[in-house]
This record gives C-alpha cells, structure tokens and sequence, in this order.
C-alpha cells in the first residue's frame, strides 16, 4: 500500500518534473543585461546616488515591495501573537534566574552585536547587506538581551514602539516622496550627496535605517511572542 | 573550473542533505539539514556574484529559520513532558 | 560546455532541489518534515531566481572597486533578481514562522503532528 | 311550430313512454318469473305499486338534499326524453331535440345519476354510499365502450345530430347502423347490459338485498318518483339505442317493438350469467368491448 | 482627487500605529481603523464616480520618481476603481462586523484585518508582477491569521491547510515570475504588452505557471478543498471577506494578467469556470453545514465569473454589464449571507429556522439568496439573461447548458435551505441574540442590493421599458407590513382594480389577452377577497401575493422576451412564497420550485434560440426562429412544467394542497392559465405553418390524454380533499392541452372554454373547500360528513362546482365536452380523445366522494358545532356561481369574440362554428345553452312542485335516523362510508396510478446525491491530499495545454 502510495506521489513529482524540464531547456545562459536591468546599471547611480544597485532597488525602484515584505513580517509577529495569545489575555510571567556567565557575556556581546546590525543597515547603499540583514543581527542582539533580563514587558513595549514608529516614519517618509519629490517612496527628498560616502543616496540610508529598526523589531517580536508560549491554553 | 567543481560538490551535497532533511527520523537532523542547505545555498549566491542575497540567506534564511525551528520543536517537547 | 557553467549547474541544482522538496511536501505525513520541505523549496526557487540574474563573468551589482559608473552595464550581473529574492527570503522566513506557529498550536489541540490526523473538516 | 303544441305533444309522448315503461317492467317479470317455473308477479303490478306508494302518507325526510335527490333522479329522466326524437320524420314526437345533440343526452345521463347519489347520500346509511361508489365505478367502464360506439357513428354517419343519425338509417334494415357498423352495434349493446344494472352487472344493486340501497332508503313518494323515473328511462334508453343501432322507429307500434326487444336483450343476458364483482365487470368492459370499439373506429379511419 | 496610494499609506500606517495599543485604547484603536477604512472607501467610491462618469481613462500611479517599467507603478482606471470602492466597503462592514471578534482576540487581529484590505486594494492596483505576488502573500498571511479569529481545533486545521496548499501555489507563482523576468526583461505588464514583440520562446510555461496560480487561488473545482475548510472553520465575517473580497481581487487579477499570455487562454478557462460551476454546486446538494455550503456556493458562483471571463470573445460590448452584474450579487449576496451566518450562529442549516425570530434578517436572507440564484429583479437576472442570449448568437449551446445546469443546482440546495428557514421546527430553548452590530453590514447590502437592482434595470439594454409600477407597489407593501391585515387587503383590492382598470384599454382590442387579463385580475380580486377573513397583521403575505399578479399581469403586457421572461419569474417566485406559507409546505414548495425553475431555465433556452440573428427580443422573433424544432420544444415544455403535464406534475399536488386555504385557489385556478397562456401565445407566434408540420403536436396530444386520464385517476384516490382538487387540475389542465394540440379552430376554442371554466368551477371548489378547511382544520374528507347542514352554502357551491367540473348540462361545463367532441371528431383523435372521455367519467367519481364525504352522510360528532365558512369565502363564491350561470345560460358572449379573435388571427380563417342567436352548431351537432338551460329549469321545477305537493306531509328527521333501513347506531360511532372509497376501483384499475414518475424523479435524485455524496469523499480533510490534488490540477492542465 505504502509502495503504491509512494509510486503515486513520485509520479507526481516526476510529471512536475518535466514541466519543469520544459522551463529548464527554454533557459540559455544570458550574455547581457535586459533593458530593464540596464536602466537600472547606467541611470541608478545617477538617480538615486546609492553604490549598490540592490539597495536602490530595493530601497526605491522596488519600494513598495519592501514596504509590503515588512508589513509581511509585521503580520508574522502580530499573528504569532494572536495564535499563540491565552484565552485571559494574560501571559504567565515566567521568571527564570539568568546565569551569572550570560548576563556578563552579554553585557558585552549585546552592544557590539546592536553595533554590527546597525552598521550593516546603515551602510547597506555602499556595501551589500541592508535593513533585512542588520534587522536580522539586531534581533540577534535582541535574543541575548532576552535570555539576560529577566523583565520582559519592558523589552515588549520597546519592541512596540520602535516597531511602530519605524514603520510609520517609513510611510511618512514614501509620502514625503510624493509631495517633496516624483512620487511614492522616492529618495531624492533628500540631497543626494557624494557618491558613495555614508551621506549620500538621499534618504535611502534613512529608509534602510528604518527598515532594519523594523525587520529587527519585528523579528524580535516573533522570537518573543513564541518565547512567552506558556501552554496554559485549554482551548477545544 | 575549480568554481564549477565546488558548486558541483554543493549542490550535490545539498540534494543528499535535502534528502537527509526529509528522511531522516530525528526532526532535529532534519532541521539541521534543512539549515545546511540553505548555508550551501548562500555561499553558492557569492558564486553567483551576489552577496546581498548571501548574507540574506545566511543570517535569516539559515540562522534564524533554524532558530525558530528549533524553538518550536522544543516547545513541542516540552508540551510532551508537561502532559 | 553549454550544461557545465556555473548558472546552468546552480539552475539545475535549483531545479532539482524544488523537485526533492515537492517530494518532501506531499510524501511526509509529520507537518515538521512538511515545513522543512517548505523551506527547502523556497530554497530552491531563491537559487533559481539567482541563476536567473546571473551573467558569466561579472560581478556584484555594487558601484566601487573595479566597476566603474559609467561601464557598470558592461560590468554587473543583473541586480534585479537579486532585489526580488531579498523580498522572497523574508517572505518565506514570515510564512515558515506561521506554518511552525500553527504546527505548535495543532500539536496542543490534536497531540499529534501527522497531517492526517487534523480531517475533522472535511466533505 | 310554436311552443305550446310543442309542450302538449311531449306531455302526451311522456304519458305514452311512462305507461310502456310500466307495462313492459311487469311483461318483462313476467317473462322470467315463467322462465324460472314461478308464476310472477301481475302485469299490471308496477301500477299498483306506484299508485300505492305515491299515496303512503308516512313520510320522512333527512334534509333537502335527500328531498331533491328524486327530483334530479326524475329530471334526468324525463331530461332525457326531452331532448330524444322519438319518432323518425315526426316533427310532432321530436320532443325538445333541437336544443342540443348526442352528446347533450350522453352527459344528461350524469344529471339524475347525480342527483340520486347525492339523495342517498344524505340518507346516511353506508349502504347507499357502497352502492353508489360500485355504480359509478362500473359506469366509467361502461362509458368506454359507449363513447367508441358513438363516435364510430358520428364518423360513420358524419353527425352527432341523432335525428339525422335515424334518417341515415332508414330504407330497410340493410341501412341499419347494425348492418353498416356491427362492430359499433356489438361495443354499444354490451356496454348497454351494464347501463341497465341487469345481472351479470347488477353489483350496484346488490346492497338490496340486505335488504337496504339506495332505493330502499327512499320511501313512498319519494319511491314513487324513482319508480316513475325508472319506467321511464327504461324505454327512453332501448330508444336511444334504437333511434343510433336500429333504424329508429317510424310509428309508435315499431317504438313499442324495438324498445321491448332492446331491453328483453339485456334480461336475457342476465338471466345466462351470474354476476360479476366490480373488479372484476371493470376490466371486462376494458377487455371485449373496448377492443371490438376500437375496431369499430379503426375501421372507419382505413 | 486624492493620489489613491494615500489609501495604502492611511491603512498602512493605522495598521502600524495600532500595533501600539494595549487594551485600554480599544475603542479608539476601532476607531481611527474604522476611519481609515471609511477613508479609502471613500476615496475609492470618488474615484469611480469621477472615471464612470468621466472621460478620463484613468490615472498612473509611479513610485520612486521613476517612470515604468523602471519602478513599480499603480494603475487606477474605472475598473480598478470600481473593484476597490467594493472591496473597502465591504472592509468597512466587515470590520464594523468583527468588532466583538476584535475585543475578544484583541486589537492586533483588527490590524490584520486593515492589512487584508490594504493587500487587496494594492492587488487591484498594481501593474507589476512581483508586486502583486508580494501583496498576495500579504492578503495571504494576513487571512492564514484571520482564519484564527474564532480559535478552536478546526480553525487551527483549516489555517494549516490553508498555509500548505497557499504556500504551493505560491511556489509555482515565484517560479513563473521568475522565468517570466528571465525571458521578458520586464516585471511590469503594461511594458510587456507595448513591447509587441512576438513572445518569447519558453515563455507561455512561465505565464501558465502565473496563471494557473492565480486560477487556483480562486479555488477552481475539485482542487478546493483548503478553501472549503477554511469557509466552514473561519469565523463568518472573514468567511465573508474570503468569498466576496480576495475572491474579488484575484478574479480581477486573473483578469488583469490574463491579456500576458499568447496561448489561448480563454477555452480553458471557459471550461475550468464552468466544470467549477457545476461540480461545486453539485457536492453543495448534500451539504448540511451552512458555512460549508455558502462555501462551495462561492466557488460554484466565482467559477460562473471564470467562465465568463472565459467567454468575453462571445460576449463582446456586453461583457462589462455582464461580469459585473454577476459579479455583484454574488460580492452582495454571498458577505451578506456569512454575516448572517455569524448572526444566527447555526451551523446546520435546518437550524436556520431561528431566522424566524427576526423578520428583517429572514427578509435579508430571502432576498440574498433569490439574488444568487438570479431572480429578477436583482442584478445576476439580468446579467444571466444577457449571457445566455450572446452565447446562443455564437451558438454555443453546451455552455448555455451548462452554466444553466448550474444555476439549477444551486437553485436546488438554495431553495431546500431557504425552506428550512421558513418553514422547519424551530427550537425555542435556545436562545439567540441580534447584535446590532452585526445586523448593520448586512442591512447596508440589502440596501445597496435593491439599488443595485434598480440601476441594472436602467443600465439593462432592455430595462428601462419594464413596467416598474407593480415592483414599486410590492416594495411598499413591504414597507407597510406592519399594517392589519385587512387595511392591507383593501389596498391590494384597490390597487388590482385601479391597475385593471388601467390596464383594460391597451387590451381590450385583444381578446386573448383580455381573456387570460380576466381570469388574472377578476381572480385575483376574488380570491383576495378570502383573506378578509384572515385576522392580525398577515405578515408577508400581501407583498408576494401581488408579486404572483404583478408576474401574470406582466406576461399579459410583455412586448418582449425580456418582459415575458421577467414577469414570469416573478410570478414564480410569488407563489412560490405564498405556496411555502402552508403548514407542512416546506416540500412541496421545493418541488413546485425547483419544476418551475427548471422549467423556466427551459424557456429561456427556448428565448435565446429563437434569438439567435435577431436584433431585437420583440415576442414576434418566436416566429422566425431559425431552429423552430428546438426552440419550439424547449419552450413548450417549460410552459408544460407550469400546467403540470404528466410526467412534470408531480410537484402541483403537494404545492396546491398544502398551501392556506385562499391560497390554493390562487394557484390552482388562476396561476396554472399562466402556463396555458404562455402555450397559445407560442402556437400562436409559432404559426399555423410551423406548428401543423411537427410531430410535436401530436405528442402534446397524446401527453394531455394522459394526463388527463392520469390526474383524474389519482385524484380518485385520495383522500384529502384539497389534494383531490389539486389532482384534478392536473387532470383538466391535461384537457386543456389536448385541445390545444389540436390547433384548430373549435380545438382551441375548447381549449379556451375550458381555461375559462376550470377557472371559474376550480376557483370556486378550492374556496369552498378552504372554507371548509378552515372550519373543520383537517383535510382528510373521512374526517368530515354532514355538513351540509352546518355548512349549505357551502354545499350549493360545491354542487354547482362539481356539475361544471363534470360537464354535466345545463352548467357551462357542459359547453366544454360537446366542443369536445367537435373537435375530437374534426380532428380525428379518436384514440386520445377516448382517453379524454374515460378521464371525465372517472372525473365523476371523485366529485362525488369530494361532496359526498364532506357534506353528506353523518356528521362526525366534533364537527357538530362548526359554522358556515367565513363570509368573506362566501362572497367570491357567489360571484363565481352568478359567472357559471351567466356562461352556461350565455355561452356565446365568450364564444362568439373568441372564435372572432381565432379567425382573424390567419390562423383559422374559418370558424366552424355558427351562430343563430344563441345556439352554436358545427357541421357535426349543435348545442343551444340557453335553451337547454330553460327547459331543465322548467322541468326542474315542475318535478320538484310536483313533489312537494305529493310529499307535503313529510316528516324531517335527523341524519342518524336511519331507521328505515333497519339501523340505528349509536352516535360516535357514525356509519359514514368514506375512507378508501373507491377501493374496488383501485382493484381494477389501481395499476394505473402506480406512481413511476414520482418513482422516476426520485430516482433521479436519489442518484444525483449519491453521485455528490461519492464525489464529495475527494474532500479527504487531509491537507496533504488537498497539495496533490493542486498539483495534479495544475499537471492536467498543463498536459491539456501543451
């Protein structure tokens, strides 16, 4: 049975398989970039002033899909947070001593980590790495702080508001674009500056900035919404 | 040709420990594979000359997927043991 | 040496990754190895949108050392696919955290993590 | 011809067919009476028992309905004859035939059936119901092979009109619709073995014996008026049948003859055959006499 | 005008800004989302009404200060707009609806909800590929979430299952976005399309990819199954938001993309809407549970729109009118009943009887529901009208048959559950509540479904000349409901006469019309009359009955199909409703629904072929159709549905039996001369020509003989009374359709003749014996007896009743036979006509055991007591009787403009028929009624005089005296020889009444379910199954394509 199950399921996988096949052999190596893409290569230094392309991608061209993939990880926490809510509403505090050799180590991790995250996402239009990847440090950061002190509500209220604002100034900063500048989420709001300092590409260092506050936020706040489980729920 | 080797080598190693990750018995081998893959994966990005994507991939799609996973996993176990 | 380039393997390589993780996908009854077989397909489809934007001997889509601003479309592979495969991976890192939320919270209602045991819905 | 010669005319003509009616009941019982070695009853009985009942001073009555019951019974009969040409080419003894057709005394059947029913109906007793439901149940059947013989003869002759019906017949008996249609003549006279409830379709009456029935619940006058209704009808029936199957009648001495030997028919029948239940007369009437019907149309169509 | 991405911005930024409130802001956090909702709605509203209106195409949204396809643009076009002004305000009620739901999961669970809507608008928007894949998994997670909002085991399962089967269609969505990027350069679809570059090759795998996950988001049939779990496990007010909001913007998505990809789509998805269509609504027939099966409605109805799309080529300039107004009684219709649902919180749909409690959620409900199955007035009636007419001008008959397939279906589970609320058991003990909260979004849909209405209407290409008097008329009396029954009454009476009166000039020169207008409104008043008697408020009765009036009058106005069709399903569902009203009705009314609905969708097929190369819908295009074999019969068999033709007659007896006792005339004498109407107008239209040469006529024939032998014979079997009537006008009306095959002048001269009278002597009947009815509370005629003492009038009219009804002379019924057989005679249908002459005999025997078992023998002992009928009975009754003995005495006052009217209509040029004064005579007979009449009342009374004088002295006794037969029993136990009276009968003939076509749609039925019981099993609940269902569609699609 399980034998015939199995031959089922791989033939399946061997039909979408070849589906694939046919994607697979329409594909020949490219030898140049698209007109798209080489907009983007000879016209995106000069509009957006930012090093790397990715960024100003990501950052400006592609705006909007940034701002919907932190609204995605904002969605992530808050319905991690409702799924996992108790039915009283009200968390179980768990008070767990914190070791002595964790809350020293991180007393000194947590800054220099906090540092690299908001380094990575304020240089993100030079170097690679951006607002997802120092976002992801911070809440790495974050983690330490969590296992160290033991006083949560004030790490979830902070979560909170740099979440909160963060986001909003993102918007705010997009409605700026509109009425300072071309449109939605444009960078030139900003000067430009010089090409490839620190102060440059407008305010897609702001914005990036914001974006890793948020992402970082964010992914904290899923780690902590799943930390505070406490399987008291006695739900059907 | 010495990149084209390793990529060779990784991506093989990737299928074997995507196999790892879906037949293994141990969930927690499973997850581990699954992080190894998407490691493989981010250094493959930097062969591919993209290295926004690999620090991506690495630190949230391998490290922090693995975390969460690992987190859930044990609140599973300790579901068991409380009940 | 159409088939032994680094874009071709990588794609290849993709492709294959995508097949074992829909195998995973719909033979694995405990919804973890479910989840991780997610994870591996989102993998495999980061990997394919890579290769996708990869050109044979450029580098990274980053205005500095040894590209120019004015040869930059000579000189970069395609950063477009790359934008769009950031956006993928957070995706994917939300939707996976939600699939092992919800794992956790059907394990609490069923005690079980076998998909088959959550059919009480069904005809 | 003005309308009150008219009226005197059909009162004598009623008068002739009433006394016929009476006479022939007590020769026809006399008949069997003899033919079952008895000696039978008087001729003239029937009178007497009309006289008597029409002067029994005792009466009851359930209710108006029961009181109309015989009023409709007699309407239906002398409806009837009303509306039937009696004698061939007599404008005198057409009665009231121009007001309507054929069809007109087929359906004015119904009219004192009716009537009856509900009479007796209202009489309460559940023997006046049984009998009723039996009657009506074998009528249907009965009413099948009619209906094919009197359209055989409306496509036959081309007329629903019975007193153009008769004229077509006449000039000898090689006219006759028994003679250019036996099929339809064979379907009508054995339907007509069960409109007069003879034995072997007498079921309808069966309930007298008990001995109650709807006649039987009727009393003194009210007895009186059936029985007049029914000496009636009697004749007006077999000339019905006459007037479509046997070449009508030219003078009343032929009427006599050929209503007589009508009605004899369906004694005859009775006297051979014992009786059938109502389940089994039904499809009788749906067996023989439906197929010979259809014959009889079919036929015509070729 | 305001930029449209300040919609985003606004939803956005509250979504954020409410992440930082705890639970003491919860009000306010509602609030200022509920703004911002309220903002983008209206906005989005503005933005329509300045694109409809204007001549603007519309405005390009860009981000970044970059032109596209550089950076991702927006696109709000009178489309966009219209689909975003119903989206957010459907997100406003939707949220106002939630709001328990959000005080209890707390204030983040209203910022998912801001974050739905938010995706949706830009889902609608956007022109970029990536883009909408990004704002897909937003709306995406953002429901996995909402799914939760009611907690509990299922909601978990049916959230994972949603997750796992969304999280593979969106893999196959990234991997053709992908390739798509690869081989086109470009993510924007505008650029694309300019490109005007032959496609790419390896490209369409790309686009099928996209595509197909677009499809599957909109669940096509049988890979659903994640969908229909979360419909059942999902709170009703996302249920809601799934069905009528993300629904919304992926078909618009579909749409949107659809243009991207060279192959020809539209086949496919004609077929992958309609299999949708039909199977989803198919396994809804066994399904109890009431979210469940709104469910699989929306995806029958969301299939119905991919059809649609499908079709666009065939629909051409009607398309928009056509998708939209499809689509917004579902988008109305579908939120409206979820909310409902939440409302009565009742999973089992028999449950929904507690709708009763409140008439204005039943009222809500009723009309959801009639809007989604397309009844007129609504939007989808229109809409399904104009589909089916474009299809059958590209001749595509399989899809007519298809999408009308169903629609049937769903009629079938819609109307089955629409009875339950009306009519099934409800449990007091449990309590409920109507939160007004809750009752104000759907109110708000009803509102703007009836404005929706009315603007279809104007918009329709047919609309405007409908005659919206009598609607307006309906739509008070609603209003008005609370008034007493009889000031509603008056009213009513008053309006069918001023509109008679009205109406009678523009048909008087048309004797047909003003014939069957007769019977409609001299009827229709008559049997109003009756409800005088009817105490309290009678509420919902008086708006449909002249829903059923203003539907025939209307088939008696109608100028064109369009008109004809309208008036008749407004006819439909008037009765229908009036019929449900009956105490154990629930039934029948389903069956007499789902025949008429049935039997109209065959009219309808019947109307579009005969519309088929012509420009207009005038009634005269029935007579040059170019396919006249079917049209003709499609036709014909709908209008047979109507008047019960053996074989589709099994739903009349229940339907008239079962219905309040003045309702049972209303249908049976009036409503069923709509079917005979419709017949005359088709032969009529159809022409002598056409008609004589088929083969049709001569099985209409032979199925009115049979139905007229059947009917009576069954009728003869029962035993309750309304019953029996109710099979004895299946019989007559058999009659009346024999005489119509004929197609002659005196055949239809019978047939007319015999409209009239069943009329008159069926109206009269069912009066009486509703008054009866009402008296004694029973049907059953074994349980009656003797009431002709209490009850004379009674008894006179069921005298006088069943004389006409057997055709005895003098009445008028008489009239009819000796047409009869005139025309029999003339035509030379023996053989049916002998089948016609044993099916009057046979008429006999039940009129006898209808006036013999109620009025006559003893009275049972309860019923001592009872009174006359209501007086209000009485008085139609009378007038009813004054009209037979005005016909039979007069018969030519109608026969005489009738065989005018037949022979001028170069139909019969010769009317057979002559007069002289007043006797009739054809070359066969003659027949004077009134001198018939004359000589029977003459003789009538000399008999009876005669009688009288001799039996003077007679003695009244009592009904139990019967000692005279020697009996006298005791008074209990009555000798009332009723029951299972004509047993001997049933020996000889009862193998005829065998019930094999009750036996036969049974039959039918029971398959159909077992047939969606058996496919239903797919449904495994296993999430698992459901991903290889997907896969396996998405294969077999891929194999049909390439």
């Amino acid at each position: 049975m399980k034998i015939l199950r199995n031959s089922a399921l791989l033939l399946i996988v061997g039909f979408m398989a070849w589906m694939m096949i046919h994607l697979y052999g329409q594909y020949e190596s490219r030898d140049a970039l698209n007109p798209v893409a080489e907009y983007y290569a000879v016209n995106g230094p000069e509009e957006t002033g930012a090093a790397n392309l990715v960024t100003s991608i990501v950052v400006t061209y592609r705006g909007l899909d940034t701002l919907g993939e932190v609204t995605i990880l904002f969605l992530t926490a808050a319905i991690i947070g409702l799924l996992l809510r108790t039915e009283k509403g009200s968390r179980k505090k768990s008070v767990r001593e914190s070791s002595e050799f964790l809350s020293t180590a991180s007393g000194i991790l947590i800054p220099v980590i906090t540092l690299i995250g908001i380094y990575i996402f304020m240089n993100g239009h030079l170097t690679p790495g951006g607002g997802f990847q120092g976002g992801a440090v911070l809440a790495s950061s974050f983690i330490l702080v969590l296992l160290a002190i033991s006083n949560k509500r004030i790490g979830h209220r902070l979560l909170d508001y740099t979440e909160a604002i963060s986001g909003i100034s993102f918007i705010l900063l997009g409605i700026l674009g509109i009425l300072l500048a071309g449109g939605f989420l444009d960078n030139r709001i900003l000067p430009l500056g010089n090409f490839g300092t620190l102060f440059s590409a407008g305010a897609i260092p702001v914005i990036y900035s914001l974006i890793g506050l948020k992402v970082g936020a964010e992914l904290s706040n899923v780690i902590l919404e799943l930390n505070q489980i406490q399987g008291e729920e006695e739900e059907l | 040709m010495i990149q084209i080797i390793l990529l060779i080598v990784m991506a093989v190693i990737m299928l074997v420990m995507a196999f790892i990750a879906i037949h293994h018995k141990s969930l927690q081998v499973a997850v581990i594979a699954s992080g190894i893959i998407s490691l493989f994966a981010s250094v493959i990005y930097i062969f591919l000359a993209a290295p926004d994507v690999a620090i991506t991939e690495a630190s949230i799609g391998s490290a922090l997927t693995v975390g969460i996973f690992f987190y859930i996993l044990n609140k599973i176990r300790h579901e068991d043991i409380k009940k | 040496m159409k088939i032994f380039e680094l874009e071709n393997i990588s794609m290849a390589a993709g492709f294959l990754l995508l097949m074992v993780g829909i195998w995973g996908i719909i033979s694995q009854r405990n919804i973890i190895k479910m989840i991780i077989s997610f994870s591996i397909v989102d993998t495999s489809i980061h990997l394919l949108l890579v290769s996708i934007g990869y050109i044979r001997n450029r580098t990274a889509p980053i205005i500095g050392e040894g590209v120019t601003k004015t040869d930059a479309a000579t000189q970069i592979t395609d950063p477009v696919p790359q934008a769009l495969v950031l956006t993928a991976i957070v995706i994917g890192v939300g939707i996976t955290a939600l699939l092992l939320t919800y794992s956790l919270k059907l394990y609490r209602h069923n005690r079980s993590l076998e998909i088959n045991h959550f059919n009480s819905l069904k005809w | 011809m003005n309308i009150f010669p008219r009226i005197v005319f059909v009162l004598l003509g009623l008068f002739i067919v009433l006394n016929w009616g009476l006479i022939m009941a007590g020769i026809i019982r006399k008949i069997i009476a003899r033919l079952g070695m008895r000696r039978g009853i008087k001729v003239f009985q029937p009178y007497i028992n009309l006289i008597k009942n029409y002067s029994i001073r005792s009466q009851l009555s359930h209710g108006v309905m029961f009181y109309l019951g015989p009023v409709f019974r007699l309407s239906g009969g002398v409806g009837i004859f009303l509306f039937m040409p009696l004698i061939y080419g007599s404008d005198y003894w057409s009665n009231f035939s121009f007001t309507g057709d054929l069809i007109l005394i087929t359906y004015f059947m119904f009219f004192g059936m009716l009537g009856m029913a509900l009479g007796a109906g209202e009489g309460g007793h559940p023997y006046s119901a049984i009998g009723i439901s039996r009657g009506l149940a074998q009528f249907t059947a009965i009413e099948v092979p009619m209906t094919l013989a009197i359209l055989s003869i409306a496509i036959q002759y081309q007329t629903l009109s019975i007193s153009e019906i008769v004229a077509a017949q006449q000039g000898g008996i090689q006219n006759w619709t028994m003679v250019t249609n036996p099929l339809a003549t064979i379907a009508a006279m054995l339907s007509f073995l069960g409109a007069m409830g003879h034995s072997p379709f007498n079921v309808v009456m069966a309930p007298q014996e008990n001995p109650v029935g709807p006649p039987t619940e009727y009393h003194g006058t009210f007895l009186g008026v059936l029985q007049t209704n029914r000496a009636i009808l009697h004749v007006i029936e077999a000339v019905l049948y006459m007037n479509l199957f046997f070449g009508g009648a030219s003078n009343w001495g032929v009427l006599i003859i050929k209503t007589f030997l009508i009605y004899f028919w369906s004694v005859f029948v009775g006297m051979v055959f014992p009786r059938f239940r109502v389940d089994q007369s039904i499809p009788w009437f749906l067996k023989i006499p439906l197929v010979i019907g259809i014959a009889a149309i079919v036929v015509f169509i070729i | 005008m305001v930029n449209p991405i300040y919609i985003i911005a606004v939803l956005l930024g509250t979504a954020f800004l409410l992440g930082l409130f705890r639970k003491k802001g919860f009000e306010f956090g509602m609030a200022l989302g509920m703004l911002a909702i309220a903002f983008a709605a209206v906005i989005s509203v503005h933005w329509f009404i300045h694109l409809y209106s204007g001549t603007e195409g519309g405005l390009n949204i860009y981000t970044a200060g970059s032109k596209p396809p550089f950076s991702i643009n927006l696109f709000m076009g009178v489309e966009e707009s219209f689909f975003m002004s119903a989206i957010n305000i459907l997100g406003l009620l939707g949220f106002i609806y939630l709001f328990r739901a959000f005080r209890e999961q707390g204030l983040k669970s209203s910022v998912l909800f801001l974050v739905l809507i938010m995706g949706m608008n830009v889902l609608i928007m956007s022109r970029d590929i990536f883009n909408l894949f990004v704002f897909l998994e937003i709306v995406s997670i953002a429901l996995a979430g909402l799914i939760y909002l009611k907690r509990g085991k299922e909601s978990a399962a049916a959230g994972f299952k949603y997750l796992i089967a969304i999280g593979v269609i969106s893999a196959m969505l990234l991997i053709g976005i992908s390739f798509f990027y690869l081989f086109a350069g470009t993510l924007n679809i505008d650029d694309y399309l300019q490109s005007n570059t032959l496609p790419v090759k390896g490209i369409s795998v790309a686009i099928f990819l996209m595509l197909i996950a677009i499809l599957l988001e909109l669940k096509p049939f049988p890979a659903n199954g994640w969908a229909l779990d979360v419909y059942e496990a999902a709170h009703p007010g996302i249920s809601a938001m799934i069905s009528s909001g993300t629904a919304t913007a992926s078909i618009f998505l579909l749409y949107k993309l659809l243009p991207l990809s060279s192959l020809d789509w539209l086949p496919y998805l004609t077929v992958i809407g309609a299999v949708t269509f039909v199977g989803s609504n198919l396994l809804g027939i066994v399904q109890k549970n009431s979210n469940r099966l709104l469910g699989y409605s929306s995806i029958g109805q969301i299939g119905l729109m991919i059809a649609i799309i499908g079709l666009a080529p065939r629909l051409g300039d009607h398309f928009n009118f056509i998708f939209v107004s499809i689509f917004i009684s579902h988008f109305l219709a579908k939120a409206g009943l979820f909310w409902i649902s939440g409302i009565i919180m009742r999973s089992n749909i028999r449950e929904w009887s507690v709708l009763r409690r409140n008439r204005l959620s039943l009222f809500m409900f009723g009309l959801f529901i009639l809007m989604l199955i397309g009844f007129p007035p609504f939007p989808s009636f229109y809409g399904k009208w104009q589909l089916v007419m474009d299809l059958a001008q590209h001749k595509s008959f399989v899809w007519i048959a298809v999408i009308l397939a169903g629609s049937f279906i769903e009629g079938i589970y819609l109307f089955r559950w629409f009875g339950y609320a009306m009519k099934e058991q409800d449990d007091e003990e449990k309590k409920i509540i109507f939160q007004w909260e809750k009752l104000i979004p759907p109110i708000v849909f009803s509102v703007l479904a009836l404005g929706a209405s009315y603007y279809t209407n104007n918009l329709s290409l047919l609309g405007p000349t409908l005659n919206l008097i009598p609607i307006y008329f309906i739509l008070a009396l609603f209003v008005l409901d609370f008034l007493p029954a009889f000031v509603k009454n008056s009213l009513v009476i008053a309006g069918m006469i001023i509109y008679s009166v009205l109406l009678y000039p523009s048909i008087a020169d048309d004797t047909l019309r003003l014939i069957f207008g007769g019977i409609f409104m001299v009827g229709g008043v008559l049997t109003l009359f009756a409800g005088y008697s009817e105490k309290g408020k009678r509420e919902g009765f008086f708006p449909f009955a002249v829903m059923m009036y203003a539907g025939l009058i209307g088939l008696i106005q109608a100028e064109n199909l369009f008109q004809f069709f309208f008036s008749w399903e407004i006819m439909t569902l008037g009765s229908y409703i009036l019929i449900i009203r009956g105490k154990k009705s629930m039934k029948h009314a389903l069956n007499y629904m789902l025949f008429s609905l049935g039997g109209a969708y065959l009219i309808f097929i019947g109307f579009a072929l005969s519309h088929i190369g012509q420009v207009t819908f005038d009634l005269q295009t029935l007579s040059s159709t170019i396919l006249p074999g079917w049209t003709y019969t499609l036709i014909a068999i709908g209008f047979l549905t109507k008047t019960a033709a053996i074989g589709l007659h099994i739903w009349l007896p229940g339907a008239h039996a079962e219905a309040e006792s003045d309702v049972s005339p209303m249908v049976s004498g009036i409503l069923l001369k709509a079917g005979v109407f419709g017949l005359v107008l088709l032969f009529l239209l159809m022409g002598a020509e056409q008609a004589e040469q088929k083969n049709l006529l001569y099985i209409l024939g032979w199925l009115g003989a049979i139905t007229a032998l059947g009917g009576n014979l069954m009728a003869v079997f029962q035993e309750d009374a309304k019953r029996l009537l109710a099979y004895s006008s299946v019989g007559n009306l058999g009659y009346i359709l024999f005489a119509l095959a004929f197609v002659t002048h005196v055949g239809w001269m019978t047939a007319l003749t015999y409209s009239v009278n069943h009329f008159l002597f069926k109206t009269l009947l069912f009066l009486a014996i509703g008054g009866v009815v009402m008296r004694v509370k029973t049907h059953n005629m074994y349980e009656m007896g003797g009431l002709i003492k209490q009850m004379p009038l009674s008894f006179i009219a069921v005298l006088i009743g069943i004389i006409t009804l057997a055709g005895i002379p003098p009445l008028a019924g008489y009239g009819g036979k000796w047409l009869f057989y005139n025309a029999v005679l003339s035509k030379g249908w023996y053989f049916q006509g002998m089948f016609i002459f044993f099916a009057g005999t046979i008429a006999f025997l039940y009129c006898f055991k209808l006036i013999y078992s109620v009025f006559l023998g003893q009275p049972k002992d309860k019923f001592r007591q009872v009174k006359e009928a209501p007086v209000w009975y009485l008085i139609p009754q009378i007038i009813l009787i004054i009209g037979i003995m005005v016909f039979s005495a007069r018969p030519d006052l109608l026969l005489k403009p009738v065989g005018t009217m037949l022979s001028q209509s170069n139909y019969f040029p010769t009317d057979p028929l002559n007069w002289e004064n007043v006797t009739a005579s054809t070359d066969l007979g003659y027949w004077s009624g009134y001198k018939i009449m004359l000589v029977i009342g003459v003789m009538f009374i000399i008999l009876l005089s005669w009688l009288l004088l001799m039996s003077r002295k007679a003695q009244k006794i009592k009904q139990f005296n019967i000692v005279y037969a020697g009996e006298r029993p005791f008074k209990p136990e009555t000798t009332h020889f009723s029951h299972n009276m004509f047993s001997h009968f049933y020996k000889a003939l009862g193998f005829l009444s065998i019930p094999v076509v009750s036996a036969f749609w049974n039959g039918l039925n029971s398959v159909t379910h077992s047939m969606a019981e058996n496919t239903r099993k797919i449904y495994s609940g296993n999430g698992q199954t459901y991903i290889v269902h997907i896969m396996l569609y998405i294969i077999i699609i891929y194999m049909l394509m390439f």
